[in-house]
């Protein structure tokens, strides 16, 4: 039931915001339901960290410890994003960039965008799940192209286009499962409920489930952005709004993952760990390269970004790879550092170009000097994006190439650390053009207003938290990670 | 009391060694003047004329360049000082010297270093244009002499298992064998080489030139005056003594005094005199018939010392 | 008790990072200062408590970092490590409360500071593969932070960031995965595990494993070809941040090879070690040649870190040699030797980086052809210096001499033996050891002669200020240690046995009789440094006395006066006609101009009216790394390349775009079919 | 009806579905693809009405009558929408000429059938021999995504391999769960609805006639 409330509260706040001409006070209230979103997250995690699943309307919502863990990264970087986009919403009405009804219009989509993403969580139902991750397309859709620039239209444009044939495929791999499920053997009553995917996972055809997996990997890795299907990523990121781009980057792509990683476990009992391994390493490795190759001469500091996410993706994939209990839960925990850190890169990201004017690395010079809270917190999380202590995309990098190494994936391991080394080069060029420099003369260091700088560092605080101190995130990570571990 | 005795015996030698080496080395500069200029068809100064151009300089005042520091002054005491300390505790007159156990080869090597390097620091603090070429060129043949030097010792050492001085001349008395193996033969080559370069004479450099731009160890002395002038010829004629009495020492070793007792002393001395008079003989005849080097040609002479030496002690190693 | 110690260490260092963030001007660096006293104490105390009793202090929590929790155990070795890094820290953050004034108080360098000794400090107390990476990547930081110091002013120092970065993350990398693949092969990740397990691997693993490690250590140890980095950011970083880094992180950089090789991995074949010394002897030469050549002060510092780092390498290799030929006692010495010359060059470094930043803070340049004279400008830094250049050229009375006798007693010592891999490398080695010191020699009569005798080559040299009463306080005592060390090595010795017995699990080599001389049990190899350093003491008096018994009543006083020196009858001679740092190393550099490669260019222009009369002649030489310039640019320049033809990939045709995913979708189906 | 009619109902209305996707290639004139998806639509519905009919299967009827009010009539009007304000409404230069792109077509076909070996296999009943036609809609779908220049086309494209998804799944497994299929469709009508927003506003805003002008956007 707390499942459904938590799906309530922010569909009812979309309502308010569509109902109401945007206030202040309405940014404010998504803002609050997003807080509400992640308190519902700690509790759910308290209650089902320990005990079995809780379920509603006959399994159709199905909150377990992973789904839990998805919910809180949701709230966590929701919060960030939503309470950014009152500031963006502002800026955008007062300057006359966007009237109120867009602003409306925005508010409404982004609580859209969250109630689906929850919704794609707590789905119990892998049907449900992937009309969930289909809604965020559409709904995110209208966000990219939100400036109704040529180039946001365009971004918008390929967005749709390639990420709805791969969720297309996606579907073609979901019907297969479910055809694999209707024909394994002594099984009574057949859903798409994953817990009962789970319990014939055992009796699936192997020849079908092969074909679902790699269509389901191609399908929904068009929306983790995994190499080849991640060309509309940086387009996209790059045309968003601020938040938006933060919230995408940040939890989207992840929910898509976590879609994944549920269809890897079925998968995995019918066929053994094996073929998706492979598949697995293989899109890992190819976004890395991917990553690596066009982060070396990037010239536009938010598609800099977004092909560090690509990389990130990439290295999640492989620790899915590696599939041991500690590698998931490593890729869980790195789902919530890149998150946070990528946010934080996002918004600042926006600030630059509200400040700046300009989204080109070589136009943006000595922030550090000039803007010091500013380019503190670009840098820092710079720091923390390159997986460097005491953030916490250290030790999830760490514990994910220990896993590999221990299931023998040690040259896969080999590999990613030397074009993890080539991003790190690239990205530290980038962000030296960017950061450092002296302040040209009679230029004053701007000071950067406070509901701007305290949300940021108050990201960043978090990201270095849950990288150093191991409770109480510890055991809810083992736990998540058990669920689809066997 | 036994123990009083031993060690005034101990200090007695010491102070012998010093003594005879400073003077000495004025003689053999003289000694060696006198046979060039024989050879050369002059008279030539008596033998020890260094002697009375040393109580002159000594009797002068000493002057020093605008600008410079105390390094300046410090300079000459330190060359001087170097040569006296390892001088008492060598296996020059006696074998068994005081300190004798700790009297090591590689240690005598550093500390007179240490005294040319305070030479090269004070000529560069005159702040003047010689001074900085003198230092920089005697730096570069310092520098280049070191391989030879170090590796010959550790031809010996390893042949020895030690790199104790006395050890080392005790074992040639002991086992005549040793000196003659190649390993000493070839390292004891390169030690010579590295003892004319490193004591600035020819083929390395013109002890006697007038020409700055051709001077090496000249150039920096060149501010020195009066006693510190006196301090430096001091020091570099004994320095001389010391490593050719060393040098005989390790390749003839005998008549040196090897146990305690005036007569034997007496022998050691006479037989050093001998040996360093006809070493050092020998070095100024050859220095009448060769021309100095090229600065740029030097690496080459020094780099065959360096083959040598390594000759030496693969020798020495490969059994 | 000894557990207090260590979260003191920690605690400590954490404050004064926050306070030295968060408080006022006036307050900060004092604060800082004061807290990393206390870190740096908790962290002597801890390790003389290990050092005496033996006993290894141990410490652990699941509560710190995620998934893998924190484990600390000080064992001998890593006690040695943390007093040499902690004496150095006493030292240079003393120096920084007067530094602080030259650009070294902003809050970010207020607090990277402390958290750089904190983490350097704790760096060997761990003893888990995550605790010792989160360490070493938290020291890797800070100090980057302190390298950044003056970016804004500096385009030097961007670059020199860059390099520091890049370089030490890949070899931060290459350890990541060394370490995992210890771990994973032996069940948990803490040490005490692996070293358990790490016998059972197969050669080739634990081959990988070293070599990996070498690569990593050795690049954070300066270690020929890796060493690009460290000339760059050791001369960038300010004053007290290049001596903790030249005098105290490169130390963590053996630590590493030392935990890996030898007490990890248990020691290993013939081939690692003659690895280990190969890469020590093409340092240390490399470094000293570099170190010669060089007429910037801090670069000349900072390579011949590089070089000594090669003489301590060489050591290590000469130890594990002798160790895999059968030769315990050699061994043993090698490894005392190894770590001797290690804390040593700590100390004298320390001294030389401290005077060389208070040069900096005085004058504004590092550049010896602009310094001179500041022997009598600024004497106690002057004399610091010179101290420091004594010992690192290895002359008595100072440690760096009892060093490199040491060492070579052990080499001579290791000979002769059957194995002629061993024989011929060792021969190597004392070759290169010889050469090394020759040009240390030089380059240190170089800098001090240069930059501190002679007459000042510019207004800022002639008008330098001796630096402040902290700093000088913070330079002298290294100063002194160097010659304490020098007279005294049995002060330390006996440490650096049990620490080398924890290490290569070797038994004690030397016996010391009583504070005077230093016998190696079972050789005949004495010294007796106190006795030499008196004996020249009292040849110096002497000498000194004869000199003013001679000196003439008649003359009138001061004794010595000064004159105009001789300029070969011209009068007045300039400070420009001095030699300046490049014409000293001229010389040198022509012996070795095929290593070198120096890039001149002479260019004479003519008076127009007249091709006979020469206007003006300029002559400009510069030797930047050649390794640099023929290996490292050239690799950039290709990635670069790379970067520039994969934009293609992402030419903004969407159909290009989903080309990719159809080609996708039919390579699956064909495999998957 | 008796199984003879039956399959052969349903293999005739498949097999129109596959046909129109080849004629989609074939067509140069973006009204008469439009028109052609239309008969598709429609087919897909008959084919699910069929199955329906032959497993008394009431949903299954209501969802083909569903299928073809939207995929035979809603939808195509929604595209022609977008050719009303659209002049030039001639694919006059794909990426890959029409004939080579029919042998494309063709081999796609052969390779549908390859790949959907297993699943025919367990399927085994006289519907599920027709799944490649299926896979193989989809493919060319794709297949005409990447060639085609027209925004029309693309759109086209899309609904071809949603069309082929659905057929896989009605011959499959005689539809999967309604609320995820009813959940599919509108989400398919949506993105038909997005996709015709904005290539209005990019043509009437910015004139972009042709998807090879989308360039602005690239490393």
């Amino acid at each position: 039931m707390l499942a459904f409330v938590l799906l309530l509260i922010p569909a009812a706040t979309g309502c308010v915001a569509a109902a109401t001409p945007w206030r202040r006070w309405i940014g404010w209230l998504c803002t609050a339901s997003l807080g509400f979103v992640l308190v519902t997250g700690v509790v759910l995690a308290v209650l089902v960290v320990h005990r079995p699943a809780l379920s509603a309307f006959g399994g159709v919502l199905r909150v377990d410890a992973l789904s839990a863990f998805m919910v809180i990264v949701i709230g966590a970087i929701g919060l960030l994003a939503v309470c950014q986009s009152v500031r963006y919403l502002e800026r955008e009405v007062s300057s006359g960039r966007s009237s109120a009804r867009r602003a409306t219009l925005y508010s409404v989509l982004v609580q859209g965008f969250i109630t689906a993403m929850l919704l794609a969580v707590v789905a119990g139902n892998v049907g449900v799940m992937w009309v969930a991750v289909e809604a965020t397309t559409i709904i995110t859709t209208f966000l990219v192209g939100y400036r109704r620039t040529r180039e946001a239209l365009e971004a918008s444009w390929k967005y749709v286009i390639i990420c709805s044939v791969g969720i297309a495929l996606a579907f073609l791999g979901t019907v297969l499962v479910y055809l694999a499920a209707l024909h394994a053997g002594g099984v009574t009553h057949v859903s798409l409920q994953w817990t009962s995917l789970m319990s014939v996972a055992h009796h699936l055809d192997p020849g079908v489930m092969r074909l679902a997996l790699a269509l389901l990997v191609l399908g929904y890795g068009t929306k983790v952005g995994l190499a080849p299907m991640h060309s509309w990523l940086p387009d996209a990121h790059s045309q968003a709004p601020a938040p938006v781009s933060a919230l995408m980057s940040g939890v989207l792509l992840t929910v898509a993952f976590y879609v994944l990683l549920r269809f890897k476990a079925v998968a995995d009992g019918a066929l053994g760990v094996g073929f998706s391994r492979m598949l697995f390493v293989t899109a890992g490795l190819l976004s890395l390269a991917v990553a690596a190759s066009l982060l070396l001469s990037q010239r536009d500091y938010k598609r800099m970004l977004a092909y560090h996410s690509v990389e990130h993706m990439g290295l999640i994939a492989l620790g899915a790879a590696a599939g041991t209990p500690l590698a998931i839960a490593a890729v869980l925990l790195h789902v919530l550092g890149h998150g946070l850190a990528k946010a934080v890169l996002f918004l600042a990201s926006g600030e630059i170009l509200i400040v700046e004017g300009a989204t080109e690395i070589d136009q943006v010079k000595a922030l550090l000097a000039r803007r010091p809270a500013l380019g503190g917190v670009f840098a820092f999380g710079l720091v923390a994006l390159l997986g460097l202590p005491p953030f916490s995309l250290f030790i999830s990098e760490l514990n994910m190439l220990r896993a590999e190494v221990h299931v023998g994936l040690g040259w896969v391991a080999a590999i990613s650390l030397v074009l993890m080394a080539v991003i790190f080069g690239s990205v530290m060029s980038h962000g030296r053009h960017m950061l450092f420099g002296a302040r040209p003369d009679g230029e004053v260091a701007h000071k950067s207003p406070l509901n701007v700088s305290v949300p940021l560092i108050g990201g960043l605080v978090a990201c270095g938290a849950i990288g150093v101190l191991a409770w109480p995130l510890d055991t809810l990570l083992r736990a998540a990670a058990m669920v689809v571990v066997k | 009391m036994n123990g009083l005795t031993h060690v005034l015996t101990q200090v007695l030698v010491a102070l012998f060694q010093v003594a005879a080496v400073a003077v000495g080395g004025p003689l053999l500069l003289g000694l060696m003047r006198k046979v060039r200029s024989r050879l050369e068809g002059r008279a030539g100064a008596p033998i020890h004329q260094p002697l009375l151009d040393l109580r002159k300089l000594f009797a002068k005042q000493r002057m020093r360049p605008r600008d410079s520091s105390w390094v300046f002054g410090a300079g000459p005491v330190v060359l001087v000082a170097t040569v006296v300390a390892v001088t008492a505790v060598s296996p020059l007159v006696s074998a068994s010297p005081p300190l004798g156990q700790s009297s090591d080869f590689f240690a005598v090597v550093f500390v007179l270093l240490l005294g040319s390097v305070l030479l090269a620091l004070s000529a560069l603090d005159t702040g003047t244009a010689f001074g900085g070429m003198g230092s920089s060129r005697s730096m570069t043949i310092g520098a280049l002499c070191e391989p030879a030097l170090l590796v010959a010792i550790l031809a010996m050492a390893i042949a020895a298992r030690t790199s104790n001085l006395p050890a080392l001349v005790r074992v040639g008395i002991s086992h005549p064998a040793v000196i003659a193996s190649p390993a000493r033969i070839l390292a004891l080559a390169s030690f010579l080489v590295v003892i004319l370069a490193e004591s600035g004479r020819l083929p390395v450099d013109n002890p006697s030139t007038h020409l700055e731009l051709t001077m090496i160890h000249e150039a920096m002395v060149l501010e020195y005056s009066g006693a510190d002038l006196g301090l430096i010829i001091l020091g570099e004629s004994m320095r001389l003594v010391f490593l050719l009495g060393l040098f005989v020492n390790l390749f003839v070793p005998w008549g040196v005094a090897d146990r305690p007792g005036v007569l034997f002393v007496g022998l050691g001395l006479l037989a050093l005199v001998a040996k360093v008079c006809a070493v050092g003989a020998t070095i100024a005849v050859f220095e009448v018939f060769t021309a100095k080097l090229r600065l740029f040609r030097l690496p080459e002479l020094l780099a065959g010392g360096f083959v040598l030496a390594l000759l030496g002690a693969l020798t020495a190693v490969v059994r | 008790m000894n557990e207090v110690y260590v979260v003191t260490v920690g605690l400590a260092g954490l404050i004064a990072a926050i306070l030295g963030g968060a408080l006022p001007l006036a307050s900060r660096v004092g604060a800082a200062v004061a807290l990393t006293w206390l870190s740096c104490g908790a962290g002597i105390a801890a390790a003389v408590s290990v050092l005496s009793s033996g006993h290894v202090i141990s410490l652990s929590t699941t509560a710190i970092l995620p998934l893998t929790g924190v484990t600390l155990v000080l064992n001998p070795l890593g006690a040695l490590f943390v007093i040499s890094i902690s004496v150095v820290a006493l030292a240079s953050t003393l120096y920084w409360l007067g530094y602080a004034s030259h650009g070294l108080d902003t809050r970010s360098a207020s607090s990277a500071l402390p958290l750089f000794v904190t983490s350097m400090l704790l760096v060997p107390f761990a003893a888990s593969v995550a605790t010792f990476l989160v360490l070493w990547e938290m020291m890797a930081l800070t100090s980057l932070v302190l390298v950044l110091t003056d970016q804004s002013r500096r385009e030097a120092a961007r670059s020199a960031a860059q390099w520091y970065a890049v370089m030490t993350h890949a070899g931060a990398a290459a350890i990541l995965l060394a370490l995992i693949l210890l771990s994973a092969h032996s069940g948990g990740q803490t040490f005490a595990d692996i070293e358990a397990h790490a016998r059972h691997l197969s050669g080739a693993v634990r081959g990988t494993i070293f070599v990996l490690a070498l690569l990593g250590f050795g690049s954070k140890a300066g270690a020929v070809p890796l060493h690009v980095w460290l000339p760059k950011a050791h001369a960038e970083a300010p004053g007290p941040a290049s001596a903790l880094m030249s005098g105290a992180m490169v130390n963590l950089g053996i630590y590493g090879i030392i935990l890996v090789g030898n007490e990890l991995l248990g020691g290993g074949p013939v081939w690692w070690w003659l690895l280990v010394s190969l890469l020590g002897v093409v340092s240390a030469l490399y470094g000293a040649l570099y170190a010669a050549t060089s007429s910037d002060l801090k670069r000349l510092l900072a390579y011949s870190t590089t070089d000594n780092m090669g003489l301590v390498l060489i050591a290590l290799g000469a130890s594990g040699l002798f160790g895999a030929v059968g030769r315990p006692t050699t061994a043993a010495i090698a490894m005392v030797a190894a770590l001797l010359l290690l804390i040593n060059h700590s100390v004298f470094k320390g001294a030389l980086f401290l005077a060389a930043g208070a040069v900096q803070a005085a004058t504004g340049t590092r550049d010896l052809d602009r310094l001179g004279g500041l022997m009598r400008r600024m004497p106690v830094t002057g004399v610091v210096f010179f101290v420091g250049a004594l010992s690192v050229a290895a002359l008595p009375p100072f440690n760096g001499f009892v060093g490199e006798w040491l060492l070579f007693q052990g080499l001579l010592h290791g000979l002769p033996t059957s194995n002629t891999s061993v024989v011929i490398s060792v021969a190597v080695a004392v070759a290169a050891l010889a050469l090394t010191g020759g040009l240390t020699v030089a380059a240190f009569v170089k800098a001090t002669g240069i930059g501190f005798l002679g007459r000042a080559r510019s207004i800022e040299a002639a008008e330098a200020h001796e630096a402040a009463i902290t700093m000088r306080l913070g330079a002298a005592a290294l100063a002194t240690l160097c010659l304490v060390l020098g007279l005294v090595p049995m002060l330390v010795l006996p440490a650096i046995e049990r620490a080398a017995a924890s290490a290569g699990r070797v038994s004690a080599t030397s016996a010391t009789g009583g504070w005077i001389s230093l016998h190696l049990l079972g050789l005949r190899g004495v010294l007796a440094p106190s006795l030499l350093a008196g004996g020249l003491a009292i040849a110096v008096l002497v000498v000194i006395v004869i000199r003013r018994l001679t000196h003439r009543r008649s003359h009138a006083w001061p004794a010595v006066n000064p004159v105009e020196p001789w300029g070969s009858g011209r009068k007045l001679q300039t400070a420009r006609m001095q030699y300046t740092a490049t014409s000293f190393a001229e010389p040198l550099q022509r012996v070795f101009d095929d290593v070198i490669r120096p890039s001149r260019d002479l260019d004479v222009s003519h008076f127009v009216e007249s091709r006979y009369y020469i206007e003006r002649i300029a002559y400009h030489t510069s030797n930047d790394d050649v390794l640099e310039r023929h290996f490292y640019r050239p690799f950039i320049a290709s990635v670069r390349w790379w970067g520039q033809r994969a934009r293609r990939l992402q030419n903004g045709s969407v159909h290009r775009y989903l080309a990719f995913g159809f080609v996708a979708l039919v390579i699956v189906l064909v495999v998957v079919a | 009806m008796n199984g003879a009619t039956y399959s052969s109902f349903l293999e005739i209305a498949a097999g129109l579905v596959i046909l129109c996707a080849f004629v989609t290639l074939w067509r140069r004139s973006l009204r008469a693809i439009v028109r052609t998806l239309a008969v598709q639509g429609m087919a897909l519905g008959v084919v699910a009405i069929v199955l329906g009919v032959h497993r008394r299967d009431v949903v299954l009827i209501v969802v083909g009558c569903l299928v073809v009010l939207a995929k035979g009539l809603a939808i195509p009007t929604l595209v022609r929408r977008v050719l009303a304000n659209e002049p030039m409404s001639r694919e006059t230069s794909p990426l890959v000429n029409v004939p080579s792109s029919l042998v494309g077509a063709g081999a796609l076909t052969f390779l549908a059938y390859g790949a959907t070996r297993p699943v025919v296999a367990l399927v085994s009943t006289s519907a599920g021999r027709l799944i490649p036609l299926g896979v193989a809609t989809l493919l060319i779908g794709f297949f005409s995504m990447v060639v085609r220049r027209k925004a029309v086309s693309q759109i086209v494209g899309l609904l071809l391999v949603d069309n082929g998804i659905a057929l896989v799944a009605f011959l499959a497994t005689a539809g999967v769960p309604l609320l995820v299929e009813l959940g599919a469709s509108l989400d398919v009508l949506l993105v038909v609805v997005v996709l015709r927003v904005l290539a209005v506003q990019l043509w009437s805003k910015f004139a972009v006639l042709d998807l090879d002008q989308l360039q602005e956007l690239h490393d």
